[in-house]
């Protein structure tokens, strides 16, 4: 790790894109952001590996696409899988002909990496493919109209976990994805969020530097989705972590940090309040969620300490 | 000089795919045809495949990486059957349009329910409207020499469509018989390296398996279509190329007797030697029957098969499978439509036997060869569909 | 064409045998076919296999029902499966039985259907030589002894392809020593 | 556009040519456009990273600029500026 050059302001970003615009994301989509930072990130040559979803759909409606990478999209749960077959063809390929294996990028949105493509995912982390995972979680099935997926937070309305008289949205808790990872052995994994960009940026650089299955989780800010003014994505996504709603942390070979501390804690209903889909919490009826979700906010971040090492 | 190994089918595909110096296998066991990735992974384990085995935790991955390590430019190789089949069918598309060259071997197995390890047709079926060239073996010398031919036929610049090598579940997968097999250094005069087509490469930097919508779909869909019908002439060149190669001939369609067949039967997979047998005896008898076999399923050998049939006044059609509330069982859909704008046409009807592993005895054959007869001087179809060697 | 059926139970090396039979005679250059009988059954559980035997290529692929031989490996059949080991053996077949003493049933049928009836111990043979009850390569020695299907060669060297080492040795001593001690029952 | 027929498209339905996506515009779909004030801006890059597009150009010595070809509109740039150099202006 320490021979890595990690980046201490914005301006150290190199200005090169590989993204190229004219895609058809919505305005204000947080997606294209990690997808922009990570070609950056990764140094030499690369491949993405892109599941069905929102940022598939919008970067390559045929006869456009706006990667300058080599881009690949099979199916909806299947990009680990699809990328463990690319890595393993460039490993054959390399011990045979002596083509140098290029670093493979993945992109799945939550569903296909909370839900349907879980599987997948679980099957390439075990298998130890080199490969950088990054799921952009825009927290539903926003391709398909903002359906709830397992990692829609606690009290979020969406269009089957609506907000009703009797089920005021969805009533679970959000899959621990940095967990999973973990616990099949990653070097490392990481949350992170487009507000902290330098913080987003290193943790690439750190997960582009292991050989073997790493993965980042990025909170994706999501306008359509969220009922949010697009252009608040940012200030969103940096309450969403002021909060301590969305901790950013990293598990870096065996140690826990959280990289963004936050001290003192904004009320959640500075964060809810800017998007549709909480708004019902601020209802006084739906208070004991609201509660609910305050007490699992504050679990969390105990739990977060923890690991970090550090008093609760 | 020749040198005969007993192997089973099983064996023997796994033993061609390692002579082929396939790059990535990337396939989940499933009986029958778990004998296939258990001797490759001994290959790999032991050195003696240089090639990455990835151990998948399920069909569809196995699919999934194949499609991967095929436009990466690899040589690529799964084997599967029935359930695993089934699992894969989202991918089994996506392969075929992004005209992979996936070599598949399939050892042929019922679909559940009730679950049932022998074999059925069920899951080559499942294929026949995927996209994929779909070659069967009646034997195990078959299910060797059409494992090398797959892979010149799926990688052929003319051909790129992914390619299935089908088995019967057992019958052969575990029947152990005679192969006459090739030394691994004579294998590059007929298979040589896959020179892949537009593989992945950072250096020109292609986007595979983008949106298509209601503007470029259909187009590609029709050239899709088309390139299938068009690999037609260049699978016959590879089967004469194997023949130059090995002395032993492979066509579309396998015939017996059929110059002047009055009867016949059409069947696919290893009880189409049994049909023979039976034929044989029958003519010895004087009756003229006769049987056609297809090595080659899809694509689908239509012109051959109005050829071999012309004079025949009925035709069985044999079907390991069935097709539920369809108007007949796949292969005899298959031919049917062939035969539709045919003038003088034979009467058919459609044989469904040796579901989930009902033996087919040569006396079952026998029975449709009589049914055949009757129709063929009544000159009409009393029952469209038969089941045979099903207790009534 | 030969057909011959095994009969055993799960974990006595029925189809093994019948595969070293299959490989033995591909030795003598002629067409062969081996098949187990496949289905739920775990070891312990009667099992039966198949080889069938041609001097020119095999063609059909269908079960073996009336075969011209049947080997029974697990003397225990002898008494508890007499109808199923006797099931279509042709008239005149022959019956290759791991015992010292043909039960009077089957005696009585082998009389009616003039089968050729040969018997060894291997029994005793497994368990000198393995000191295990491992019936199958005896009783393989012994078949191509009674019946002349492949010379005693050509099943060592098959045994070759199959085993290494000390099980290889093993099994040749086995193999001879059934060969040897197999003796005609006087129908 | 010249749509192409069934004979003419690469095959295996890929996209050949990479970053073709700058021919399709997107800047038509703003109602708000983003000016800069460039004597206000600071050169801190934080609208050139935050950008979806990206349509904020970076330019020497981390000056700034927009490509209105596809800028949406979305406003973040405006929104995250900390000088306030960014001001949304209606394009009615």
């Amino acid at each position: 790790m320490s021979n890595l050059n990690l980046i201490k302001t914005v301006k150290d970003i190199p200005p090169e894109e590989y993204l190229a615009p004219g895609h058809r994301l919505c305005a204000g989509c947080g997606a294209p952001i990690v997808v922009r930072l990570a070609l950056k990130a990764v140094p030499g040559p690369k491949i993405v590996v892109s599941a069905t979803g929102c940022l598939e759909v919008a970067t390559t409606i045929f006869p456009y696409t706006s990667w300058k990478v080599p881009w690949v999209h099979s199916a909806f749960e299947n990009a680990a899988a699809t990328a463990s077959g690319i890595e393993a063809a460039f490993r054959a390929l390399e011990k045979k002909k002596g083509a140098k294996k290029p670093k493979i990028i993945v992109f799945g949105g939550d569903g296909g990496t909370f839900d349907i493509g879980l599987q997948a995912l679980s099957g390439a982390l075990e298998r130890g493919h080199d490969l950088l995972y990054i799921c952009y979680d825009n927290e539903a099935y926003m391709n398909t109209g903002i359906q709830r997926s397992s990692a829609t937070p606690k009290g979020a309305a969406t269009t089957t976990s609506p907000a009703g008289r009797v089920i005021p949205g969805k009533l679970e808790r959000k899959k621990d994805l940095i967990g999973i990872a973990v616990a099949h052995g990653v070097e490392y994994a990481a949350t992170a969020n487009p507000a902290y960009p330098v913080d987003l940026y290193n943790k690439l650089l750190k997960a582009a530097a292991v050989k073997g299955p790493t993965v980042i989780h990025y909170y994706t800010p999501c306008p359509t989705g969220w009922r949010s003014d697009p252009s608040r994505g940012i200030e969103i996504a940096r309450l969403a972590v002021q909060t301590r709603i969305w901790p950013v942390y990293e598990y870096d070979h065996g140690t826990w940090r959280i990289n963004i501390m936050v001290k003192k804690p904004k009320p959640v209903e500075e964060y809810f309040k800017l998007q549709g889909r909480f708004r019902h919490l601020l209802q006084p009826e739906n208070k004991w969620l609201l509660e609910e979700i305050k007490k699992d906010v504050e679990e969390n971040w105990n739990r977060l300490l923890k690991l970090a090492g550090l008093k609760t | 000089m020749a040198r005969i190994v007993g192997m089973n089918g099983d064996t023997a595909v796994a033993y061609a795919v390692k002579q082929a110096d396939v790059d990535v296998i990337a396939a989940y066991p499933i009986t029958p045809q778990t004998i296939i990735v258990e001797k490759l992974s001994e290959y790999v384990n032991n050195g003696e495949l240089n090639a990455a085995y990835v151990p998948v935790e399920s069909e569809h991955s196995a699919l999934s990486a194949c499609v991967g390590a095929s436009l990466a430019g690899a040589r690529v190789f799964t084997a599967t059957a029935s359930q695993g089949l089934a699992l894969m069918y989202e991918i089994l598309y996506i392969a075929s349009s992004l005209r992979t060259t996936i070599v598949m071997a399939l050892g042929n197995r019922a679909f559940s329910a009730p679950i049932n390890i022998h074999c059925s047709h069920d899951d080559a079926y499942a294929v026949r409207d995927a996209g994929w060239i779909e070659l069967f073996a009646e034997n195990v010398q078959e299910a060797y020499d059409l494992t090398f031919q797959a892979f010149r036929i799926a990688e052929d610049k003319n051909v790129l469509f992914p390619t299935i090598v089908n088995l019967d579940g057992f019958i052969l997968t575990h029947s152990l018989e005679g192969v006459n097999v090739f030394e691994d250094e004579e294998i590059p005069k007929f298979l040589p390296p896959k020179e892949p087509v537009n593989p992945i490469d950072p250096e020109k930097p292609v986007s595979y398996g983008p949106l298509d919508l209601f503007d470029y779909y259909i187009e590609h869909k029709k050239q899709q279509a088309e390139a299938l019908k068009a690999s037609y002439p260049h699978i016959l060149k590879v089967f004469e190329e194997f023949r130059e190669f090995s002395g032993r001939s492979y066509k579309p369609l396998k015939t017996l007797s059929m110059e002047d067949a009055e009867v016949a039967v059409i069947i696919l997979g290893s009880a189409a030697g049994t049909v023979r047998d039976v034929v044989r005896k029958l003519r010895e008898k004087g009756e003229k029957v006769g049987v056609v076999s297809l090595t080659l399923y899809r694509p689908f050998p239509q012109e051959e098969l109005v050829k071999v049939l012309k004079g025949v006044k009925a035709v069985a059609v044999m079907d390991r499978s069935y097709s539920y509330g369809s108007p007949g069982a796949q292969l005899f859909m298959d031919v049917a439509a062939t035969l539709i704008n045919v003038r003088d046409k034979p009467l058919l009807f459609n044989v469904i036997y040796g579901l989930g592993g009902r033996d087919l005895k040569p006396e079952h054959v026998v029975q449709v060869f009589e049914h055949a007869k009757k129709v063929a001087k009544e000159g009409e179809v009393p029952e469209k569909e038969v089941w045979i060697g099903v207790r009534e | 064409m030969i057909e011959v059926r095994w009969h055993g139970r799960g974990g006595q090396g029925v189809v093994t045998s019948s595969e070293l039979l299959a490989r033995a005679v591909l030795r003598e250059g002629k067409y062969v076919q081996h098949f187990p009988e496949f289905g739920p059954e775990r070891r312990g559980a009667p099992v039966r296999a198949f080889t069938r035997i041609d001097d020119k290529p095999i063609d059909i692929h269908y079960g073996i029902y009336e075969p011209d031989i049947v080997v029974v490996i697990d003397p225990v059949l002898l008494s508890t499966n007499v109808e199923g080991i006797l099931s279509g053996l042709k008239n005149g077949g022959y019956l290759i039985l791991n015992t010292t003493k043909v039960p009077e049933g089957i005696a009585r049928i082998a009389k009616e259907k003039d089968l050729k009836v040969y018997t060894v111990d291997a029994h005793k043979i497994a368990l000198e030589v393995f000191n295990r009850p491992l019936y199958n390569t005896p009783m393989l020695g012994a078949l191509v002894k009674a019946t002349g299907l492949a010379s005693l060669d050509s099943v060592l060297k098959a045994l070759e392809e199959r085993f290494k080492g000390e099980i290889l040795e093993k099994n040749k001593i086995a193999v001879k020593r059934a060969y040897e001690e197999v003796v005609k029952y006087e129908v | 556009m010249k749509y192409k027929t069934w004979k003419d498209l690469p095959i295996g339905a890929v996209i050949p040519e990479p970053g073709s996506s700058v021919e399709y515009k997107t800047g038509t779909w703003r109602t708000f456009k983003p000016v800069i004030d460039q004597d206000k801006c600071i050169r801190c890059l934080l609208c050139w990273v935050s950008c979806p597009e990206p349509s904020i150009r970076r330019h020497e010595e981390n000056r700034v600029s927009v490509d209105y070809d596809f800028c949406k509109g979305c406003g973040i740039c405006a929104n995250i500026c900390p000088v306030k150099a960014i001001e949304m202006v209606s394009e009615l």
